[in-house]
Protein backbone atom coordinates (compact mmCIF):
# COMPACT_ATOMS: atom_id res chain seq x y z
CA UNK A 1 0.00 0.00 0.00
CA UNK A 2 0.80 3.51 -1.04
CA UNK A 3 1.30 6.29 1.46
CA UNK A 4 -0.77 9.23 -0.25
CA UNK A 5 2.11 11.36 -1.09
CA UNK A 6 3.18 8.50 -2.93
CA UNK A 7 0.43 8.34 -4.48
CA UNK A 8 0.11 11.18 -6.02
CA UNK A 9 3.73 10.95 -7.13
CA UNK A 10 2.65 7.60 -9.03
CA UNK A 11 -0.29 9.45 -10.77
CA UNK A 12 2.21 12.10 -11.70
CA UNK A 13 4.47 9.72 -13.59
CA UNK A 14 1.58 7.92 -14.58
CA UNK A 15 0.33 11.25 -16.32
CA UNK A 16 3.45 12.37 -17.43
CA UNK A 17 4.34 9.34 -19.03
CA UNK A 18 0.79 8.88 -21.27
CA UNK A 19 0.48 10.52 -24.29
CA UNK A 20 -3.05 10.56 -24.14
CA UNK A 21 -6.01 10.77 -21.60
CA UNK A 22 -6.22 8.04 -19.16
CA UNK A 23 -9.64 7.31 -17.92
CA UNK A 24 -9.67 7.18 -13.83
CA UNK A 25 -10.92 3.97 -13.65
CA UNK A 26 -7.94 2.81 -15.17
CA UNK A 27 -5.71 5.02 -12.89
CA UNK A 28 -7.61 3.55 -10.08
CA UNK A 29 -7.10 0.17 -11.18
CA UNK A 30 -3.40 0.61 -12.04
CA UNK A 31 -2.54 2.13 -8.26
CA UNK A 32 -4.85 -0.09 -6.64
CA UNK A 33 -6.97 2.76 -4.78
CA UNK A 34 -10.50 3.55 -5.12
CA UNK A 35 -12.02 5.72 -7.61
CA UNK A 36 -12.58 8.73 -4.85
CA UNK A 37 -8.79 8.70 -4.07
CA UNK A 38 -7.87 8.95 -7.21
CA UNK A 39 -10.30 11.69 -7.94
CA UNK A 40 -9.66 13.83 -4.71
CA UNK A 41 -5.22 13.50 -5.84
CA UNK A 42 -6.40 13.96 -9.50
CA UNK A 43 -7.62 17.12 -8.35
CA UNK A 44 -4.72 17.97 -6.05
CA UNK A 45 -2.16 18.11 -9.02
CA UNK A 46 -4.86 19.71 -11.29
CA UNK A 47 -4.82 22.86 -8.86
CA UNK A 48 -1.06 22.52 -7.43
CA UNK A 49 -0.35 22.62 -11.32
CA UNK A 50 -2.43 25.67 -12.17
CA UNK A 51 -0.38 27.76 -9.82
CA UNK A 52 1.72 30.17 -12.31
CA UNK A 53 5.23 29.22 -11.15
CA UNK A 54 4.18 26.01 -13.57
CA UNK A 55 4.40 25.95 -17.83
CA UNK A 56 2.92 22.05 -17.37
CA UNK A 57 -0.92 21.57 -16.34
CA UNK A 58 -2.95 18.91 -15.63
CA UNK A 59 -6.54 18.68 -17.61
CA UNK A 60 -9.58 16.94 -16.73
CA UNK A 61 -11.83 16.59 -20.54
CA UNK A 62 -13.91 14.06 -21.51
CA UNK A 63 -11.69 11.41 -22.53
CA UNK A 64 -10.02 11.94 -19.01
CA UNK A 65 -7.19 13.23 -17.44
CA UNK A 66 -3.94 14.00 -19.19
CA UNK A 67 -1.01 16.77 -18.81
CA UNK A 68 -0.13 19.41 -21.04
CA UNK A 69 1.31 22.53 -21.79
CA UNK A 70 0.14 25.40 -20.74
CA UNK A 71 -1.08 27.62 -23.94
CA UNK A 72 0.85 30.93 -22.58
CA UNK A 73 3.95 29.58 -23.76
CA UNK A 74 3.46 28.12 -26.93
CA UNK A 75 6.30 30.21 -28.52
CA UNK A 76 8.70 28.82 -26.16
CA UNK A 77 8.16 25.36 -26.77
CA UNK A 78 7.31 25.81 -30.88
CA UNK A 79 10.90 27.35 -30.68
CA UNK A 80 11.80 24.24 -29.71
CA UNK A 81 10.04 21.69 -31.36
CA UNK A 82 11.83 19.21 -33.57
CA UNK A 83 9.40 17.07 -34.01
CA UNK A 84 9.01 17.02 -37.75
CA UNK A 85 5.39 17.39 -38.50
CA UNK A 86 3.92 15.77 -41.83
CA UNK A 87 1.74 18.87 -42.53
CA UNK A 88 -2.24 18.25 -43.11
CA UNK A 89 -3.45 19.20 -46.95
CA UNK A 90 -6.17 21.37 -47.45
CA UNK A 91 -8.49 19.07 -48.07
CA UNK A 92 -7.83 17.45 -45.04
CA UNK A 93 -7.68 20.48 -42.80
CA UNK A 94 -11.25 21.23 -43.99
CA UNK A 95 -12.08 17.91 -43.44
CA UNK A 96 -11.10 17.74 -40.02
CA UNK A 97 -12.72 21.47 -39.29
CA UNK A 98 -16.28 19.73 -40.46
CA UNK A 99 -15.58 16.65 -38.20
CA UNK A 100 -14.72 18.43 -34.74
CA UNK A 101 -17.70 20.90 -35.39
CA UNK A 102 -20.35 18.33 -36.77
CA UNK A 103 -19.72 15.24 -35.23
CA UNK A 104 -20.71 12.79 -35.27
CA UNK A 105 -21.04 13.08 -38.96
CA UNK A 106 -21.44 11.14 -42.26
CA UNK A 107 -19.62 11.12 -45.01
CA UNK A 108 -22.42 12.46 -47.32
CA UNK A 109 -22.57 15.26 -44.94
CA UNK A 110 -18.93 16.46 -45.22
CA UNK A 111 -19.06 16.27 -48.67
CA UNK A 112 -22.57 18.43 -48.96
CA UNK A 113 -20.30 21.07 -47.01
CA UNK A 114 -17.14 21.09 -49.27
CA UNK A 115 -18.95 20.51 -52.65
CA UNK A 116 -16.11 17.47 -53.27
CA UNK A 117 -16.06 14.26 -52.29
CA UNK A 118 -13.97 13.24 -49.36
CA UNK A 119 -13.41 9.67 -49.47
CA UNK A 120 -9.97 9.39 -50.40
CA UNK A 121 -8.99 12.16 -47.51
CA UNK A 122 -11.13 10.70 -44.72
CA UNK A 123 -9.81 7.42 -45.50
CA UNK A 124 -6.47 9.45 -44.81
CA UNK A 125 -7.84 10.84 -41.70
CA UNK A 126 -9.04 7.05 -40.43
CA UNK A 127 -5.13 5.72 -41.12
CA UNK A 128 -3.67 8.57 -39.22
CA UNK A 129 -5.70 8.51 -36.34
CA UNK A 130 -7.03 11.75 -36.40
CA UNK A 131 -10.50 10.56 -37.14
CA UNK A 132 -12.75 7.58 -36.18
CA UNK A 133 -15.40 5.26 -37.07
CA UNK A 134 -18.53 5.51 -34.54
CA UNK A 135 -21.53 3.63 -35.46
CA UNK A 136 -23.73 4.12 -38.20
CA UNK A 137 -26.05 6.31 -38.99
CA UNK A 138 -29.73 5.37 -38.65
CA UNK A 139 -30.82 7.12 -42.40
CA UNK A 140 -31.41 4.99 -45.45
CA UNK A 141 -27.51 3.50 -46.46
CA UNK A 142 -26.90 3.93 -42.50
CA UNK A 143 -23.71 5.81 -43.49
CA UNK A 144 -20.74 5.24 -41.51
CA UNK A 145 -20.69 8.36 -38.63
CA UNK A 146 -16.79 9.90 -37.88
CA UNK A 147 -15.48 11.39 -34.75
CA UNK A 148 -12.49 13.06 -34.01
CA UNK A 149 -9.84 11.42 -31.97
CA UNK A 150 -7.50 12.20 -29.45
CA UNK A 151 -4.54 12.48 -31.62
CA UNK A 152 -7.05 15.27 -33.16
CA UNK A 153 -6.43 17.10 -29.79
CA UNK A 154 -2.54 15.83 -30.15
CA UNK A 155 -1.69 17.51 -33.36
CA UNK A 156 -3.93 20.70 -32.39
CA UNK A 157 -2.56 21.45 -29.22
CA UNK A 158 -6.51 20.89 -28.03
CA UNK A 159 -7.44 20.36 -24.57
CA UNK A 160 -11.75 19.92 -25.76
CA UNK A 161 -13.18 21.43 -28.25
CA UNK A 162 -14.64 24.10 -26.42
CA UNK A 163 -10.51 25.57 -27.36
CA UNK A 164 -11.86 26.04 -30.98
CA UNK A 165 -13.77 29.31 -32.01
CA UNK A 166 -16.84 29.18 -32.07
CA UNK A 167 -18.98 28.81 -34.83
CA UNK A 168 -21.40 31.40 -36.10
CA UNK A 169 -24.41 29.98 -35.40
CA UNK A 170 -25.94 31.48 -38.62
CA UNK A 171 -24.59 30.17 -41.80
CA UNK B 1 -8.07 35.42 -68.51
CA UNK B 2 -5.84 37.51 -67.13
CA UNK B 3 -4.29 35.17 -64.74
CA UNK B 4 -3.01 31.94 -64.66
CA UNK B 5 -4.51 29.84 -61.79
CA UNK B 6 -4.74 25.99 -62.45
CA UNK B 7 -8.33 24.02 -61.53
CA UNK B 8 -6.33 21.91 -58.80
CA UNK B 9 -5.46 24.74 -56.76
CA UNK B 10 -9.03 24.67 -55.60
CA UNK B 11 -10.68 22.93 -52.95
CA UNK B 12 -13.83 22.21 -55.12
CA UNK B 13 -16.35 24.34 -56.83
CA UNK B 14 -17.13 26.32 -53.74
CA UNK B 15 -13.54 27.17 -53.34
CA UNK B 16 -13.58 28.69 -56.35
CA UNK B 17 -16.74 30.54 -56.41
CA UNK B 18 -15.04 31.89 -53.03
CA UNK B 19 -11.96 32.87 -55.34
CA UNK B 20 -14.27 34.36 -57.93
CA UNK B 21 -16.31 36.56 -55.71
CA UNK B 22 -13.03 38.11 -54.07
CA UNK B 23 -11.38 38.84 -56.90
CA UNK B 24 -14.48 40.60 -58.29
CA UNK B 25 -14.79 42.89 -54.79
CA UNK B 26 -18.51 41.69 -54.79
CA UNK B 27 -21.21 40.61 -52.22
CA UNK B 28 -21.36 37.01 -51.22
CA UNK B 29 -24.99 37.90 -50.25
CA UNK B 30 -25.92 39.72 -54.03
CA UNK B 31 -23.53 37.73 -56.41
CA UNK B 32 -23.57 38.86 -59.97
CA UNK B 33 -24.72 35.80 -61.16
CA UNK B 34 -24.33 36.81 -64.83
CA UNK B 35 -20.67 37.43 -64.54
CA UNK B 36 -19.25 35.35 -61.91
CA UNK B 37 -20.99 31.92 -64.07
CA UNK B 38 -19.18 33.12 -67.63
CA UNK B 39 -16.00 33.59 -65.28
CA UNK B 40 -16.58 30.26 -63.68
CA UNK B 41 -17.22 28.53 -67.25
CA UNK B 42 -14.11 29.83 -68.85
CA UNK B 43 -12.30 28.65 -66.30
CA UNK B 44 -13.13 25.45 -66.29
CA UNK B 45 -13.20 25.41 -70.42
CA UNK B 46 -9.76 26.10 -69.87
CA UNK B 47 -9.41 23.30 -67.43
CA UNK B 48 -11.15 20.60 -68.96
CA UNK B 49 -7.98 18.38 -68.84
CA UNK B 50 -7.96 18.16 -65.26
CA UNK B 51 -8.34 14.71 -64.01
CA UNK B 52 -11.97 13.50 -64.42
CA UNK B 53 -12.35 12.61 -60.53
CA UNK B 54 -12.48 16.40 -59.66
CA UNK B 55 -13.48 17.50 -62.63
CA UNK B 56 -17.13 15.98 -61.67
CA UNK B 57 -18.14 18.16 -58.87
CA UNK B 58 -16.66 21.44 -61.10
CA UNK B 59 -18.84 20.42 -63.94
CA UNK B 60 -22.68 20.10 -61.24
CA UNK B 61 -21.78 23.53 -60.36
CA UNK B 62 -21.55 24.57 -63.65
CA UNK B 63 -24.83 23.19 -64.25
CA UNK B 64 -26.21 24.86 -61.00
CA UNK B 65 -24.70 28.23 -61.79
CA UNK B 66 -26.11 28.62 -65.47
CA UNK B 67 -29.89 27.02 -64.27
CA UNK B 68 -29.96 29.57 -61.69
CA UNK B 69 -28.47 32.55 -63.87
CA UNK B 70 -31.58 31.60 -66.42
CA UNK B 71 -33.84 31.52 -63.42
CA UNK B 72 -32.73 35.16 -62.57
CA UNK B 73 -33.65 36.05 -65.79
CA UNK B 74 -37.19 35.30 -65.85
CA UNK B 75 -39.60 37.97 -64.72
CA UNK B 76 -40.38 37.52 -61.10
CA UNK B 77 -43.77 36.60 -60.08
CA UNK B 78 -45.58 39.34 -58.67
CA UNK B 79 -46.56 38.55 -55.01
CA UNK B 80 -50.00 39.12 -54.53
CA UNK B 81 -51.19 37.50 -51.76
CA UNK B 82 -49.61 38.46 -48.33
CA UNK B 83 -50.24 35.06 -47.28
CA UNK B 84 -48.01 33.38 -50.02
CA UNK B 85 -44.51 33.78 -49.23
CA UNK B 86 -42.27 36.02 -51.31
CA UNK B 87 -40.51 33.82 -54.20
CA UNK B 88 -37.06 32.57 -53.37
CA UNK B 89 -34.43 34.44 -54.99
CA UNK B 90 -32.38 31.62 -57.20
CA UNK B 91 -29.61 32.37 -55.61
CA UNK B 92 -30.64 32.08 -51.94
CA UNK B 93 -29.80 27.99 -51.63
CA UNK B 94 -25.97 28.75 -53.43
CA UNK B 95 -25.27 31.51 -51.27
CA UNK B 96 -26.18 30.00 -47.99
CA UNK B 97 -23.88 26.88 -49.20
CA UNK B 98 -21.23 29.19 -49.96
CA UNK B 99 -21.31 31.11 -46.66
CA UNK B 100 -21.45 27.71 -44.74
CA UNK B 101 -18.18 26.77 -46.83
CA UNK B 102 -16.64 30.20 -46.11
CA UNK B 103 -17.15 29.17 -42.15
CA UNK B 104 -15.25 26.11 -42.48
CA UNK B 105 -12.06 27.14 -44.25
CA UNK B 106 -11.87 29.91 -41.46
CA UNK B 107 -11.77 27.52 -39.07
CA UNK B 108 -9.31 25.24 -41.71
CA UNK B 109 -6.80 28.17 -41.46
CA UNK B 110 -7.13 28.42 -37.55
CA UNK B 111 -6.40 24.63 -37.39
CA UNK B 112 -3.42 25.01 -39.62
CA UNK B 113 -2.47 27.95 -37.37
CA UNK B 114 -2.67 25.75 -34.79
CA UNK B 115 -0.79 22.98 -36.19
CA UNK B 116 2.18 25.30 -36.83
CA UNK B 117 2.35 26.65 -33.27
CA UNK B 118 1.58 30.05 -34.21
CA UNK B 119 -1.37 30.62 -32.05
CA UNK B 120 -1.68 29.60 -28.80
CA UNK B 121 -2.11 26.42 -27.94
CA UNK B 122 -0.77 23.50 -25.55
CA UNK B 123 1.65 20.67 -26.36
CA UNK B 124 1.29 17.08 -25.12
CA UNK B 125 4.58 15.01 -24.47
CA UNK B 126 6.73 13.78 -27.25
CA UNK B 127 6.60 9.76 -27.51
CA UNK B 128 10.07 9.09 -27.53
CA UNK B 129 11.20 6.42 -29.90
CA UNK B 130 11.87 3.47 -27.85
CA UNK B 131 8.36 3.80 -25.95
CA UNK B 132 6.41 4.09 -29.26
CA UNK B 133 7.82 0.50 -30.01
CA UNK B 134 6.83 -0.35 -26.60
CA UNK B 135 3.20 1.05 -27.11
CA UNK B 136 2.98 -0.80 -30.06
CA UNK B 137 -0.87 -2.89 -28.93
CA UNK B 138 0.51 -5.45 -26.46
CA UNK B 139 -2.74 -5.32 -24.93
CA UNK B 140 -5.41 -3.52 -26.94
CA UNK B 141 -8.34 -2.30 -25.00
CA UNK B 142 -11.11 -2.11 -26.46
CA UNK B 143 -13.47 0.84 -25.88
CA UNK B 144 -16.76 -0.65 -26.95
CA UNK B 145 -20.40 -1.05 -25.30
CA UNK B 146 -22.92 -3.60 -25.53
CA UNK B 147 -25.61 -0.80 -26.64
CA UNK B 148 -23.16 -0.61 -29.63
CA UNK B 149 -23.13 -4.48 -30.03
CA UNK B 150 -26.99 -4.92 -29.84
CA UNK B 151 -27.49 -1.65 -32.38
CA UNK B 152 -24.99 -2.94 -34.98
CA UNK B 153 -27.16 -6.30 -34.99
CA UNK B 154 -30.30 -4.96 -35.22
CA UNK B 155 -29.81 -2.08 -37.94
CA UNK B 156 -28.25 -5.12 -39.84
CA UNK B 157 -31.53 -7.23 -39.67
CA UNK B 158 -33.16 -3.67 -40.69
CA UNK B 159 -30.93 -3.41 -43.45
CA UNK B 160 -31.71 -7.15 -44.64
CA UNK B 161 -35.17 -6.46 -44.41
CA UNK B 162 -35.33 -3.45 -46.40
CA UNK B 163 -32.16 -4.49 -48.96
CA UNK B 164 -34.84 -3.48 -51.62
CA UNK B 165 -36.87 -0.76 -50.72
CA UNK B 166 -33.87 1.77 -51.58
CA UNK B 167 -32.12 1.56 -55.55
CA UNK B 168 -28.38 1.40 -55.44
CA UNK B 169 -26.54 3.77 -58.00
CA UNK B 170 -25.67 1.08 -60.69
CA UNK B 171 -22.45 1.43 -61.43
CA UNK B 172 -21.07 4.57 -63.69
CA UNK B 173 -23.08 6.11 -66.26
CA UNK B 174 -21.30 6.29 -70.04
CA UNK B 175 -20.71 9.90 -71.35
CA UNK B 176 -20.93 8.43 -74.99
CA UNK B 177 -23.93 6.82 -74.18
CA UNK B 178 -25.03 10.46 -72.89
CA UNK B 179 -24.09 11.58 -76.44
CA UNK B 180 -26.42 9.32 -78.32
CA UNK B 181 -28.63 9.69 -76.27
CA UNK B 182 -28.55 13.50 -77.08
CA UNK B 183 -28.58 13.26 -80.72
CA UNK B 184 -31.80 11.41 -80.43
CA UNK B 185 -33.34 13.21 -78.08
CA UNK B 186 -32.84 16.94 -78.86
CA UNK B 187 -34.70 18.46 -81.62
CA UNK B 188 -33.23 19.86 -84.44
CA UNK B 189 -32.81 24.23 -84.56
CA UNK B 190 -34.64 26.28 -84.92
CA UNK B 191 -36.69 23.94 -82.69
CA UNK B 192 -34.62 23.92 -79.37
CA UNK B 193 -35.09 22.61 -75.67
CA UNK B 194 -34.99 24.48 -72.31
CA UNK B 195 -31.78 23.55 -70.63
CA UNK B 196 -33.25 22.74 -67.44
CA UNK B 197 -35.51 19.88 -69.13
CA UNK B 198 -32.87 17.61 -69.72
CA UNK B 199 -32.19 17.04 -66.42
CA UNK B 200 -35.93 16.44 -65.14
CA UNK B 201 -35.35 12.82 -65.62
CA UNK B 202 -31.86 12.60 -64.03
CA UNK B 203 -31.74 11.28 -61.02
CA UNK B 204 -28.25 10.70 -59.91
CA UNK B 205 -25.66 12.92 -59.56
CA UNK B 206 -23.23 10.58 -61.82
CA UNK B 207 -26.26 10.99 -64.67
CA UNK B 208 -26.43 14.45 -64.69
CA UNK B 209 -22.82 15.11 -64.74
CA UNK B 210 -22.32 12.69 -67.96
CA UNK B 211 -25.09 14.19 -69.40
CA UNK B 212 -23.62 17.65 -69.39
CA UNK B 213 -20.01 16.35 -70.12
CA UNK B 214 -21.94 14.96 -73.22
CA UNK B 215 -23.25 18.80 -73.66
CA UNK B 216 -20.21 20.30 -73.46
CA UNK B 217 -18.45 18.09 -75.66
CA UNK B 218 -21.60 18.06 -78.43
CA UNK B 219 -20.90 21.76 -78.08
CA UNK B 220 -17.44 21.73 -78.27
CA UNK B 221 -17.99 19.87 -81.89
CA UNK B 222 -20.27 22.40 -82.79
CA UNK B 223 -23.41 20.16 -82.88
CA UNK B 224 -24.99 21.49 -80.53
CA UNK B 225 -25.71 24.84 -79.93
CA UNK B 226 -27.09 26.85 -76.63
CA UNK B 227 -28.69 29.78 -77.34
CA UNK B 228 -30.03 32.27 -75.10
CA UNK B 229 -32.90 33.69 -75.59
CA UNK B 230 -33.19 37.24 -74.48
CA UNK B 231 -37.08 37.68 -74.81
CA UNK B 232 -37.39 34.37 -72.21
CA UNK B 233 -34.58 34.50 -70.43
CA UNK B 234 -34.04 30.79 -70.95
CA UNK B 235 -31.22 29.02 -72.19
CA UNK B 236 -32.04 26.50 -75.01
CA UNK B 237 -29.96 23.88 -76.81
CA UNK B 238 -30.53 22.28 -80.23
CA UNK B 239 -29.17 20.13 -82.51
CA UNK B 240 -27.15 22.12 -85.52
CA UNK B 241 -28.46 21.20 -88.97
CA UNK B 242 -26.11 19.04 -90.99
CA UNK B 243 -26.13 20.54 -93.74
CA UNK B 244 -26.23 23.72 -92.33
CA UNK B 245 -22.60 23.92 -91.47
CA UNK B 246 -21.01 27.06 -91.74
CA UNK B 247 -18.66 27.34 -95.18
CA UNK C 1 11.08 40.14 -21.24
CA UNK C 2 9.65 36.96 -19.44
CA UNK C 3 9.67 37.51 -15.72
CA UNK C 4 12.33 34.64 -13.91
CA UNK C 5 9.08 32.52 -12.67
CA UNK C 6 7.48 32.65 -16.12
CA UNK C 7 10.99 31.53 -17.60
CA UNK C 8 11.00 28.74 -15.06
CA UNK C 9 7.56 27.82 -16.29
CA UNK C 10 8.80 28.43 -19.60
CA UNK C 11 11.56 26.14 -19.63
CA UNK C 12 9.31 23.27 -17.52
CA UNK C 13 7.55 23.52 -20.32
CA UNK C 14 10.03 22.90 -23.09
CA UNK C 15 11.76 20.04 -21.30
CA UNK C 16 7.81 18.56 -20.62
CA UNK C 17 7.84 18.07 -24.34
CA UNK C 18 11.17 17.09 -25.74
CA UNK C 19 11.57 13.36 -25.77
CA UNK C 20 15.04 13.58 -26.00
CA UNK C 21 17.27 15.37 -23.75
CA UNK C 22 18.14 19.27 -24.62
CA UNK C 23 20.98 21.35 -24.58
CA UNK C 24 21.59 23.90 -22.53
CA UNK C 25 21.86 26.79 -25.33
CA UNK C 26 19.22 25.68 -27.64
CA UNK C 27 17.36 26.20 -24.19
CA UNK C 28 18.44 29.62 -23.37
CA UNK C 29 18.60 30.93 -27.48
CA UNK C 30 15.08 29.49 -27.25
CA UNK C 31 14.45 31.88 -24.40
CA UNK C 32 16.64 35.04 -24.84
CA UNK C 33 18.06 34.81 -21.75
CA UNK C 34 21.44 33.77 -20.51
CA UNK C 35 23.15 30.67 -20.11
CA UNK C 36 24.03 31.50 -16.96
CA UNK C 37 20.68 32.23 -16.24
CA UNK C 38 19.10 29.23 -17.80
CA UNK C 39 21.25 27.08 -15.61
CA UNK C 40 20.33 28.18 -12.55
CA UNK C 41 16.51 27.94 -13.24
CA UNK C 42 17.62 24.65 -14.32
CA UNK C 43 18.97 23.77 -10.61
CA UNK C 44 16.10 25.21 -9.22
CA UNK C 45 13.89 22.61 -11.52
CA UNK C 46 15.77 19.74 -10.23
CA UNK C 47 16.32 20.39 -6.77
CA UNK C 48 12.07 21.51 -6.46
CA UNK C 49 11.22 17.99 -8.93
CA UNK C 50 13.86 15.91 -6.17
CA UNK C 51 11.32 16.52 -3.71
CA UNK C 52 9.48 13.07 -2.65
CA UNK C 53 5.99 14.49 -3.86
CA UNK C 54 7.23 14.43 -6.96
CA UNK C 55 6.53 11.11 -9.68
CA UNK C 56 9.04 13.20 -12.11
CA UNK C 57 11.82 14.60 -11.79
CA UNK C 58 14.42 16.70 -14.03
CA UNK C 59 17.94 15.00 -14.94
CA UNK C 60 21.28 16.78 -16.14
CA UNK C 61 23.39 14.24 -18.39
CA UNK C 62 26.06 14.72 -20.94
CA UNK C 63 23.30 15.35 -23.60
CA UNK C 64 22.06 17.95 -21.87
CA UNK C 65 18.50 18.21 -19.77
CA UNK C 66 15.68 16.09 -19.62
CA UNK C 67 12.69 15.34 -17.52
CA UNK C 68 11.56 11.68 -16.72
CA UNK C 69 9.73 9.28 -14.61
CA UNK C 70 11.40 8.80 -10.97
CA UNK C 71 12.52 5.09 -11.23
CA UNK C 72 10.54 3.87 -8.83
CA UNK C 73 7.07 4.69 -10.18
CA UNK C 74 8.24 2.48 -13.29
CA UNK C 75 5.52 -0.32 -11.87
CA UNK C 76 2.95 1.32 -12.03
CA UNK C 77 3.73 3.44 -15.46
CA UNK C 78 3.71 -0.35 -16.39
CA UNK C 79 0.48 -1.48 -15.39
CA UNK C 80 -1.11 1.48 -17.83
CA UNK C 81 0.83 2.41 -20.81
CA UNK C 82 0.83 -1.06 -22.25
CA UNK C 83 -2.34 -0.78 -22.90
CA UNK C 84 -3.95 0.95 -26.41
CA UNK C 85 -7.31 2.12 -26.94
CA UNK C 86 -8.85 1.23 -29.85
CA UNK C 87 -12.08 1.12 -30.96
CA UNK C 88 -13.63 -1.30 -32.85
CA UNK C 89 -14.02 -0.85 -36.12
CA UNK C 90 -17.81 -0.87 -37.57
CA UNK C 91 -17.01 -4.12 -39.54
CA UNK C 92 -15.49 -5.64 -36.71
CA UNK C 93 -18.26 -4.58 -34.43
CA UNK C 94 -21.33 -5.93 -36.91
CA UNK C 95 -19.15 -9.29 -37.35
CA UNK C 96 -18.57 -9.64 -33.73
CA UNK C 97 -22.78 -9.15 -33.07
CA UNK C 98 -23.59 -11.81 -35.88
CA UNK C 99 -21.44 -14.23 -34.03
CA UNK C 100 -22.64 -13.43 -30.27
CA UNK C 101 -26.37 -13.62 -31.52
CA UNK C 102 -26.08 -16.59 -33.65
CA UNK C 103 -23.41 -18.78 -32.60
CA UNK C 104 -21.83 -21.17 -33.68
CA UNK C 105 -21.94 -19.68 -36.84
CA UNK C 106 -20.00 -19.73 -40.17
CA UNK C 107 -18.06 -17.89 -42.26
CA UNK C 108 -20.62 -18.03 -45.15
CA UNK C 109 -23.50 -17.25 -43.17
CA UNK C 110 -21.50 -14.12 -41.37
CA UNK C 111 -21.59 -12.84 -45.12
CA UNK C 112 -24.87 -13.28 -45.89
CA UNK C 113 -26.11 -11.25 -43.05
CA UNK C 114 -23.67 -8.54 -43.77
CA UNK C 115 -23.49 -8.61 -47.68
CA UNK C 116 -19.51 -8.38 -47.76
CA UNK C 117 -16.40 -10.34 -47.82
CA UNK C 118 -15.77 -11.05 -44.12
CA UNK C 119 -12.57 -13.22 -44.23
CA UNK C 120 -10.38 -10.28 -42.69
CA UNK C 121 -12.49 -8.61 -40.32
CA UNK C 122 -13.08 -12.50 -38.73
CA UNK C 123 -9.11 -13.42 -38.56
CA UNK C 124 -8.68 -10.22 -36.53
CA UNK C 125 -11.65 -11.09 -34.43
CA UNK C 126 -9.97 -14.58 -33.69
CA UNK C 127 -6.28 -12.87 -33.37
CA UNK C 128 -8.10 -10.81 -30.41
CA UNK C 129 -9.51 -13.51 -29.16
CA UNK C 130 -12.74 -12.07 -29.04
CA UNK C 131 -13.71 -15.18 -31.26
CA UNK C 132 -12.87 -18.94 -31.35
CA UNK C 133 -13.13 -21.86 -33.93
CA UNK C 134 -15.23 -24.57 -32.28
CA UNK C 135 -15.24 -27.17 -35.20
CA UNK C 136 -16.81 -27.83 -38.09
CA UNK C 137 -20.20 -27.84 -39.70
CA UNK C 138 -21.84 -30.55 -41.26
CA UNK C 139 -23.00 -29.30 -44.13
CA UNK C 140 -21.24 -29.81 -47.69
CA UNK C 141 -17.47 -27.69 -47.61
CA UNK C 142 -17.63 -28.61 -43.60
CA UNK C 143 -17.22 -24.90 -43.07
CA UNK C 144 -15.77 -23.98 -39.87
CA UNK C 145 -17.76 -22.70 -37.11
CA UNK C 146 -17.49 -19.52 -34.72
CA UNK C 147 -18.09 -18.42 -31.19
CA UNK C 148 -17.28 -15.85 -29.10
CA UNK C 149 -14.69 -16.11 -26.11
CA UNK C 150 -14.29 -15.60 -22.24
CA UNK C 151 -12.42 -12.65 -23.48
CA UNK C 152 -15.69 -11.60 -25.46
CA UNK C 153 -17.46 -11.10 -21.90
CA UNK C 154 -14.95 -9.59 -20.55
CA UNK C 155 -14.56 -6.76 -22.41
CA UNK C 156 -18.34 -6.14 -23.02
CA UNK C 157 -18.65 -6.40 -19.29
CA UNK C 158 -21.48 -9.62 -19.42
CA UNK C 159 -20.97 -12.86 -17.52
CA UNK C 160 -23.08 -14.39 -19.40
CA UNK C 161 -24.32 -14.83 -22.98
CA UNK C 162 -27.77 -14.62 -21.10
CA UNK C 163 -26.71 -11.33 -20.27
CA UNK C 164 -27.37 -10.04 -23.90
CA UNK C 165 -30.03 -7.80 -24.04
CA UNK C 166 -32.43 -10.19 -26.57
CA UNK C 167 -32.72 -9.39 -30.02
CA UNK C 168 -35.75 -7.95 -31.04
CA UNK C 169 -37.48 -10.39 -33.01
CA UNK C 170 -39.47 -8.11 -34.79
CA UNK C 171 -36.57 -5.58 -35.49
Amino acid sequence: MLLRQELKAAIEAVLFTRAEPIDIEELSRALGVSVQDTREILQELISEYNRSEHGIQVVESDAGYTMCTKPEYFRYVNNTNRSVTRRLSQAALETLAIVAYQQPVTRPEIEAIRGVRVEGVLNMLVDRGLVAEAGRKDVPGRPLLYVTTAEFLRIFGITSLDDLPRKDEEA
Amino acid sequence: MDYQVRLEAFEGPLDLLLHLIEKNKVDIYDIPIAVITDQYLAFIADSVEADLENLADFLLMAATLVSIKSRMLLPRRKVVDEDEEAEEDPREQLVQRLALYRQYKELASHLAAREEGEEPRVYYREIPADEQEEVVPVEVKLEVSISELVKAFQALWQEKTDEFSYPLPQGDVDVGEKIAELLQRLPVLPDAMVFQDLFWDVHSRREALALFLALLELVRQRRVRAVQEEQFGCIVVGLQPEDDSPA
